[in-house]
């Protein structure tokens, strides 16, 4: 590992302006991503992981804007903010233009892999065509290079028969196929970063078990470095060197994985293990996390889990713990998590009395993150509106035609 | 091999809709109360004698299903009966009509299809910016006007009071200047436009607003899509996703719209006929009507309902042959 | 198993919840629609207008017979009666609107060649017009509904044997399939009513498709095999779930379908099968008008205009129903 | 208020006695752990169109130009085991295995192609109309989406309580009282008696689905993949709350999911399913820890374990899943199996064998670049062909697909291009040739192994079932293997 990161993000802030309020979808994340390795950044949905990988290519989408932190790509500025004269935050002169972002960083430096394969190639073009666009556009070659080097990128991704298959559309492809051809997409632009984005989420565990192969072996070849974004701690362990583990718009621990599963040091990355069913032992008892994740446009006063954490006391709910370094491992890497229980933190976590907690033996509670906001501390406004699953679930998109 | 074997499949599938719509107008067309010879009769002096002769010509005294055999048996050879007033066979007189109403229908698409595409793709990309809200405007304004009062106000604009423009009757580009007294072909081609360019408007502004709507929700929707979330991650530029990525899947429900349509232009084309006194088939529809010709009403109607089913046919493999999903051969 | 406090009525959450539904949800967001709220205003004038002028016709044939052509309209300052013709002589024909160099206040919009006041007709040609709308319509919803329902489903050969039907009804361009079946059906003497029929009829197959798509698609829903897996009759899951959810965007569908309807009753009036004179229509009086084009060019403007104005509230009322029930907008 | 079959609560005070919930059998009861659903020889076949010239289409290449298409889908083909009292039977399967079909079909919300299910004695594939409906009293269903299991426009306190009204249970009052009871059974208030879906979270939406379930007081349950749809962290809570339900009211649950781990932890046996069959059924720690079928094996070790020590312990399967349109025959896994076994005409060693078979699949999915033989031979055998008849056979495959040979031995492939079963699957793509590589033939290659070796196997020519001894508990292992005949 090289002392200059690949990436390096710092207080990243994203934010959706919404009618209802501000949605603090990322909220201060920082992190590197070294070259050659796979970092997780895992969470639950709604942790904001989505947004913070599209941030990093300066692809949030209206109405939501990154408004703070900085974002540095081998030297370069892909985000940052300075103070203009007049006491304004004004974008930097360094970062880079939309032109810029475009032409240089987007595909040939940094590419991505989408969630659904189903809905993210173009349906009425040629997977072969889709490719090969890719790789003029972002390797400055001819068309028929680029074809050659698509044919022989669907070939490396385990596509049989890429040479007749370069001409067929998306729908004659399986999922698990059409992953493959994102994955050859992204490898074929011979970027230096790797954003995927729940790659194997919407696949069966038999493919699931081929792509983590796949993006392994070629990870091995090409040296790439990937950004793992994922729910799935099962993934995680698999492939990832470090791991981000996010929590309302914040990243709550951060380690290198083998010190994330056995010596975890954030209450919230300890409650999600204990809560997941193993497919390698038989667990009695799962010991489920009290409540559900509040909405981010009104997160909970002090830390943001407090709400939800065993370990939680008096002084959670008026501190926000910073992701601090709280160990060093063997190797001299940080372990960083952000709980006032450990020494790192002086702020009296061991005084302070343990909150009382409602019994709540399963409901998913949506009133604790206000059962009390008593203390003082920069606490959001009143009562978060949660529980709420998504809008009215309205059959929708009436009319005709089917396809 | 697919392509036609499903254009096959089209037609074949288009057969029961005709044969229905045959028994439609003709089940219409002898729904009127009491004797349609009498009706057709109105207002010219008839003794019994006639009536009953005129009745025996037209089989009418036969049960109504062995008059359906023989109204079929002759549409099948391409005869579609007798115009009472006109004394001429119904086939030859459509024949002699349908030329200025395909002009007209086919125009009057050229004109929607020409301005509805590049304004619904701008207004999409400019989402409520001003000229996203003027186009809408402009669509809400082309829906809920009638195209008759459209082409009765372009009249009174450029025909009556600026009198730039004929307002009345059209020149067939199919007939040699001479018949005008043109002056060879530019004058006979310029006669022809500006003869057509009222009546165009007229029966295209209701397509080309219809269109325009459709495309802009279209592009709007395709423009959100993950694939042109993935484009633009790879850097594709935005002027390339908008006229390939985004256009091109957009384009499919256009295609549709256009062949459902041409219902509404059809019909409006028995109105525009009207308003500018073109002898189509439109007009010869209303005279017919007026006259109760029934014969020819009948023909009218079978053969407008077959030009909007092979217009649909044609749409539906057009739409077959661009989207790669749609699976020949098999049932919608 | 300990049943705790629950937490999800702590505050948290408005008590509109409790109640709010599907369909309030919509109203508020109509309230909040520009587009919608300016539909509404329009359809609202349209429709007060339509109300007083059928009041006031009706109220007189109550009141003094059908034969007496005494009505409010004259007993108030404002209207005099649209059909009547004054004594030839005594009127002033085609005067041109208040605005005009010749014209007079008291006939703001100018008279017709026959001497009748312009604003009065535009007025109550309102009530044919807006009337023959919303009954066709809600004919055609009707015979849709039913059609449509059935067809989706039961799907299989009843489907099958509807849609067909359908198809034929449908490819006969709703213009000609009404002018047919009017003039035919009434022997020759068309009229209001049956225009209204015949275009009932001839939107049966628009309603039914889209009813039928609906059907489709809820009829995929989880809950339609709940309630079957349940045990719930065929009868009651059409009844209390099949319908309430497939209703709502066909409403929206109608709603812009009265604009069509008052579009196409129009054009046939127009070309004179549908209100017959003297009877105010603005389709008709723009037939009466179309031979006055160059000697009175007023008389085309304003029923043109009025359609216009009254199609476009109805869209952009539908406009507005639809990005409030459309669930990709919601998000 | 009717006196049914199924009413336990009726007379009794709704608010006062927890049993109102309680389920007390009437009529043909069945004791817990005697069987009480067994399925025998199930299939349910689709044809993939509707309508009234269904299955008929246009062919102009042939006369008559109209074919009379067989094209049925076998989502569920011959399907047998047993559920009993009390328990819960996971049914574990990739997308497309069926499983889900095989749920509706037990609860008879799909009609049977042919089969019995048999609910206390009685075959429900018999049952129609209203002897069916009045049945649904005592099978239950939860489905997978919570989104849309939920009719947006009912109240919660209407949606739990019309399971009830369907089958006239209670009176207005008594439902509503057993409803309210209901929600605090599974974990929510009775004060959301008169709240719509929208207001809750899925996990809630799940619990109010749980609640309708049980409303009609049923014996058994089919759960579809009732917490994929969840966040990991909800998803314990749910299933925490469907067993404490299990408990309190001896429910049997048919557990239906694809996630091993949720499977591992909540069923008593297992049941796996490939293709439209149950590939194996066993006891939960035997099939975990003893897998007999090598699918199981497979899926079992494709899982991501939450644990970083244990990586690299997956071994990765191959291919796709065929078409179930015209699945392989025998051993319907047997065309991705990593254990096909060899075919017993040839003298072959393992070695041999294991080296033909990877050259096949290869040859069939067409994933190396055309070679020459030598490359060939030194890929895939480690420049030793398999000796005797077996490698004659190879060295001829190896001729079509190399790009130094000509296309000598045209025999074998021409000739067998009747058989209509599709061993290629969606694994290879129709077309002719090997672009770029005239001399290069892989479907008559293709045609010419699988008709030598594969079609000759054991495993293609007959349908395994045997009984495995069990290595845990005593309950008696299926496997569809013909490694243990």
């Amino acid at each position: 590992m090289s002392s200059e990161p690949l990436l390096r993000v710092e207080n990243l802030k994203t934010q959706f302006f919404t009618d209802t309020g501000t949605v603090r979808a990322v909220d201060g994340i920082s992190f590197e991503v070294y070259e050659g390795e796979i970092v997780g950044l895992v969470g639950e949905s709604g942790a904001g992981k989505s947004v913070a990988s599209m941030s990093l290519l300066r692809l949030v989408e209206n109405p939501g804007e990154i408004v703070g932190g900085e974002v540095t790509y081998k030297g370069e500025t892909i985000f940052g903010l300075e103070e203009g004269p007049d006491g304004e935050l004004r974008k930097r002169d360094d970062m880079l233009s939309n032109e810029e972002m475009r032409d240089r960083i987007r595909g040939n430096e940094i590419a991505v892999i989408f969630q659904d394969p189903m809905e993210s190639l173009n349906p009425v073009f040629t997977v072969g065509g889709q490719l090969r666009e890719f790789i003029e556009l972002n390797r400055d070659l001819s068309r028929e290079k680029a074809r050659e080097e698509a044919v022989d990128m669907l070939r490396e991704v385990g596509i049989p028969d890429p040479e007749e298959r370069y001409e067929e559309y998306p729908h004659q492809f399986s999922g698990g196929m059409r992953q493959r051809v994102l994955i050859a997409m992204a490898l074929a632009c011979e970027p230096n970063l790797i954003i995927a984005d729940e790659p194997t989420t919407a696949l069966d565990v038999t493919v699931e078990g081929q792509i983590i192969d796949l993006v392994d072996d070629l990870q091995e070849k090409y040296g790439t470095s990937f950004i793992w974004v994922t729910h799935d701690l099962g993934v995680v362990a698999e492939i990832c060197d470090r791991v981000n583990v996010m929590y309302l718009g914040e990243i709550v621990e951060q380690a290198p994985i083998d010190e994330l599963f056995y010596d975890t040091k954030h209450p919230y990355t300890d409650a999600l293990l204990d809560s997941i069913p193993r497919p390698d032992r038989t667990v009695g008892e799962l010991d489920p996390i009290e409540g559900v994740m509040p909405e981010a446009i009104s997160p909970p006063s002090g830390c943001r889990f407090h709400p939800r954490c065993p370990d939680a006391r008096e002084v959670c709910r008026r501190v926000h713990p910073e992701n601090r370094v709280v160990d060093t491992t063997e190797s001299a890497e940080p372990h960083r998590a952000a709980c006032v229980k450990h020494d790192a933190f002086d702020v009296g976590y061991d005084e302070s009395p343990p909150l009382e907690k409602e019994p709540q033996v399963t409901s998913e509670p949506d009133a604790d993150t206000e059962a009390g906001v008593t203390g003082p501390g920069p606490g959001p406004g009143p009562g978060t509106g949660t529980g709420t699953g998504t809008g009215p679930g309205s059959s929708g998109g009436g009319g005709e035609g089917s396809e | 091999m697919g392509l036609l074997r499903y254009t096959t499949y089209r037609f074949a599938q288009a057969i029961p809709v005709l044969i229905g719509i045959s028994i439609l107008t003709f089940v219409l067309a002898n729904l009127t109360p009491g004797d349609p010879v009498r009706l057709m009769l109105q207002g010219v002096e008839a003794d019994q004698e006639m009536i009953e002769q005129i009745e025996a010509q037209y089989g009418l005294d036969r049960p109504l299903y062995e008059r359906y055999l023989d109204y079929m048996a002759g549409l099948v050879q391409g005869d579609m009966g007798h115009s009472f007033h006109r004394n001429r066979s119904v086939s030859e007189l459509i024949a002699s009509r349908i030329g200025p109403t395909l002009l007209l229908v086919l125009s009057a698409y050229a004109f929607a299809l020409a301005t509805s595409i590049p304004l619904g793709i701008i207004a999409a990309k400019r989402r409520n910016e001003p000229f996203d809200h003027v186009s809408r405007i402009v669509a809400l304004i082309g829906v809920s006007t009638p195209s008759f009062w459209i082409g009765i106000m372009l009249i009174l604009i450029f025909a009556v009071q600026l009198g730039w423009l004929p307002s009345a009757g059209l020149v067939y580009p199919w007939w040699s200047p001479e018949t005008y007294g043109h002056d060879g072909y530019v004058e006979h081609f310029v006669e022809t436009i500006r003869h057509l360019l009222l009546p165009m408007i007229a029966l295209g502004t209701l397509q080309m607003a219809t269109l325009m709507r459709v495309e802009r929700t279209q592009m709007i929707e395709s423009l959100q899509g993950e694939y042109v979330k993935l484009a633009r991650a790879y850097g594709v530029p935005e002027r390339t996703i908008l006229r390939k990525h985004a256009f091109q899947v957009a384009q499919l429900p256009i295609i549709t719209i256009v062949g459902l349509n041409l219902s509404t232009a059809l019909g409006g084309a028995v109105l525009t006929e009207f308003v500018f006194n073109i002898n189509g088939l439109g007009r010869l529809f209303y005279d017919a009507i007026v006259q109760l010709d029934y014969q020819v009403i009948m023909g009218i109607t079978m053969i407008i309902a077959t030009m909007f089913v092979i217009g649909v046919i044609i749409t539906d493999i057009a739409y077959a042959y661009i989207d790669p999903r749609v699976t020949y051969g098999e049932a919608e | 198993m300990a049943v705790g406090e629950t937490q999800v009525e702590s505050g948290a959450e408005p008590a509109t919840k409790e109640t709010e539904t599907g369909w309030r949800n919509t109203l508020r967001k109509i309230k909040q629609d520009t587009t919608a709220r300016w539909g509404l205003y329009v359809i609202t004038i349209v429709l007060a207008i339509t109300a007083y002028t059928l009041i006031d016709g009706n109220l007189s044939r109550l009141t003094f017979g059908a034969v007496s052509d005494f009505t409010m309209a004259e007993t108030l300052p404002i209207f005099e009666h649209p059909e009547r013709l004054p004594p030839p002589g005594e009127a002033e024909t085609n005067l041109p609107p208040a605005f005009h160099a010749d014209g007079t206040m008291s006939h703001p919009l100018g008279t017709d060649p026959n001497g009748r006041d312009y604003f009065t007709r535009i007025v109550y040609g309102a009530q044919v017009s807006v009337s023959v709308g919303i009954a066709a319509t809600f004919l055609g919803l009707l015979g849709g509904t039913i059609i449509g329902a059935v067809a989706g489903y039961y799907g299989g050969w009843v489907d099958d044997v509807l849609m067909r039907a359908i198809e034929t009804v449908y490819a006969i361009p709703p213009l000609i399939l009404i002018i047919v079946f009017t003039v035919f059906v009434s022997g020759g003497s068309p009229d209001v009513m049956y225009a209204i029929v015949g275009v009932g009829i001839a939107f049966i197959p628009v309603f039914a498709r889209i009813i039928r798509s609906e059907v489709l698609s809820v009829r995929e829903m989880d809950y339609i095999e709940a309630a079957r897996a349940a045990g719930v009759k065929d009868r009651d899951i059409i009844l209390r779930h099949v319908i309430p959810n497939s209703f709502a965007p066909v409403l929206v569908y109608a709603t812009l379908q009265i604009g069509v309807t008052i579009l196409i009753v129009a054009g046939i009036s127009f070309l004179g099968f549908g209100a017959q004179p003297p009877t105010p229509d603005w389709g008709e009086m723009l037939n009466t008008s179309h031979g006055y084009m160059h000697s009175n060019v007023w008389l085309s403007i304003w029923p043109g205009l009025a359609i216009m104005i009254t199609i476009m509230g109805f869209n952009l009322f539908g406009d507005g129903l639809q990005d409030a029930l459309d669930p990709r907008i919601n998000e | 208020m009717s006196d049914t079959v199924q009413d336990p609560g009726s007379d009794r005070d709704p608010d006062g006695d927890r049993s109102v919930i309680g389920s007390e059998m009437s009529g043909e009861d069945v004791a817990h752990g005697e069987t009480l659903l067994e399925v025998d020889g199930l299939k349910k076949y689709f044809s993939q169109e509707s309508g009234l010239l269904s299955g008929v289409s246009l062919d102009p290449s042939q006369f008559p130009p109209i074919e009379i298409g067989r094209n049925r889908v076998k989502a569920v083909d011959d399907v047998n085991f047993e559920i009993r009292r009390g328990e819960t039977l996971g049914l574990v399967g990739e997308s497309g295995c069926g499983k889900s079909t095989l749920g509706r079909t037990i609860l008879r919300l799909l009609k049977p192609t042919d089969g019995n299910i048999y609910f206390k004695g009685q075959d429900l594939a018999d049952l129609s109309g209203e002897a069916l409906r009045q049945k649904r009293a005592e099978i239950q269903m939860i489905f997978q989406d919570p989104q849309s299991s939920l009719d947006p426009r009912m109240k919660v306190g209407r949606i739990i309580e019309e399971p009830m009204r369907a089958h006239g249970m209670l009176d207005d009052e008594g439902r509503e009282a057993r409803a309210k009871d209901l929600l605090e059974k599974v974990g929510l208030d009775s004060r959301h008696y008169n709240r719509h879906p929208h207001a809750f979270s899925g996990g809630q939406r799940q619990r109010v689905n749980l609640a309708r379930a049980l409303s009609v007081n049923p014996d058994f349950i089919v759960c579809d993949e009732p917490v994929s749809a969840l966040d990991v962290s909800i998803q314990a809570q749910v299933l925490n709350t469907m067993e404490e339900l299990q408990e309190e009211f001896g429910l049997t649950y048919l557990f239906i999911a694809h996630d091993l781990s949720v499977i591992r932890h909540i069923s008593d046996r297992v049941a796996v399913m490939y293709l439209g069959n149950v590939v194996e059924l066993a006891e939960k720690e035997e099939l975990f820890e003893n897998p007999q079928h090598p699918y199981t094996e497979a899926l079992l070790e494709s899982i991501p374990v939450p644990d970083p020590r244990q990586r690299d312990a997956r071994g990765v399967l191959e291919g796709e899943v065929p078409s179930p349109v015209n699945p392989p025959s025998g051993c319907r896994f047997r065309t991705r199996c990593p254990r096909l076994i060899a075919p017993d005409e040839y003298a072959w060693t393992d070695e041999e064998w294991a080296h033909t078979r990877a050259f096949l699949r290869a040859v069939k999915r067409r994933t190396f670049e055309p070679m020459t033989a030598a490359e060939i031979e030194a890929e895939f055998f480690g420049g030793e062909l398999p000796t005797g008849d077996a490698g004659e056979i190879v060295r001829r495959a190896i001729d079509h697909v190399a790009t130094d040979r000509g296309d000598a031995g045209a025999g074998v492939g021409a000739e067998t291009g009747s058989g209509t079963e599709t061993e290629s699957g969606s694994d290879t793509a129709g077309g002719p040739e090997g672009v770029g590589h005239p001399n290069v033939d892989w479907a008559d290659a293709t045609e010419l192994l699988l008709e030598s070796f594969a079609r000759q196997s054991i495993c293609a020519r007959e349908r395994p079932a045997y009984e495995v001894e069990p290595e845990y508990g005593t309950e008696p292992h299926f496997a569809a293997c013909h490694l243990h005949r």
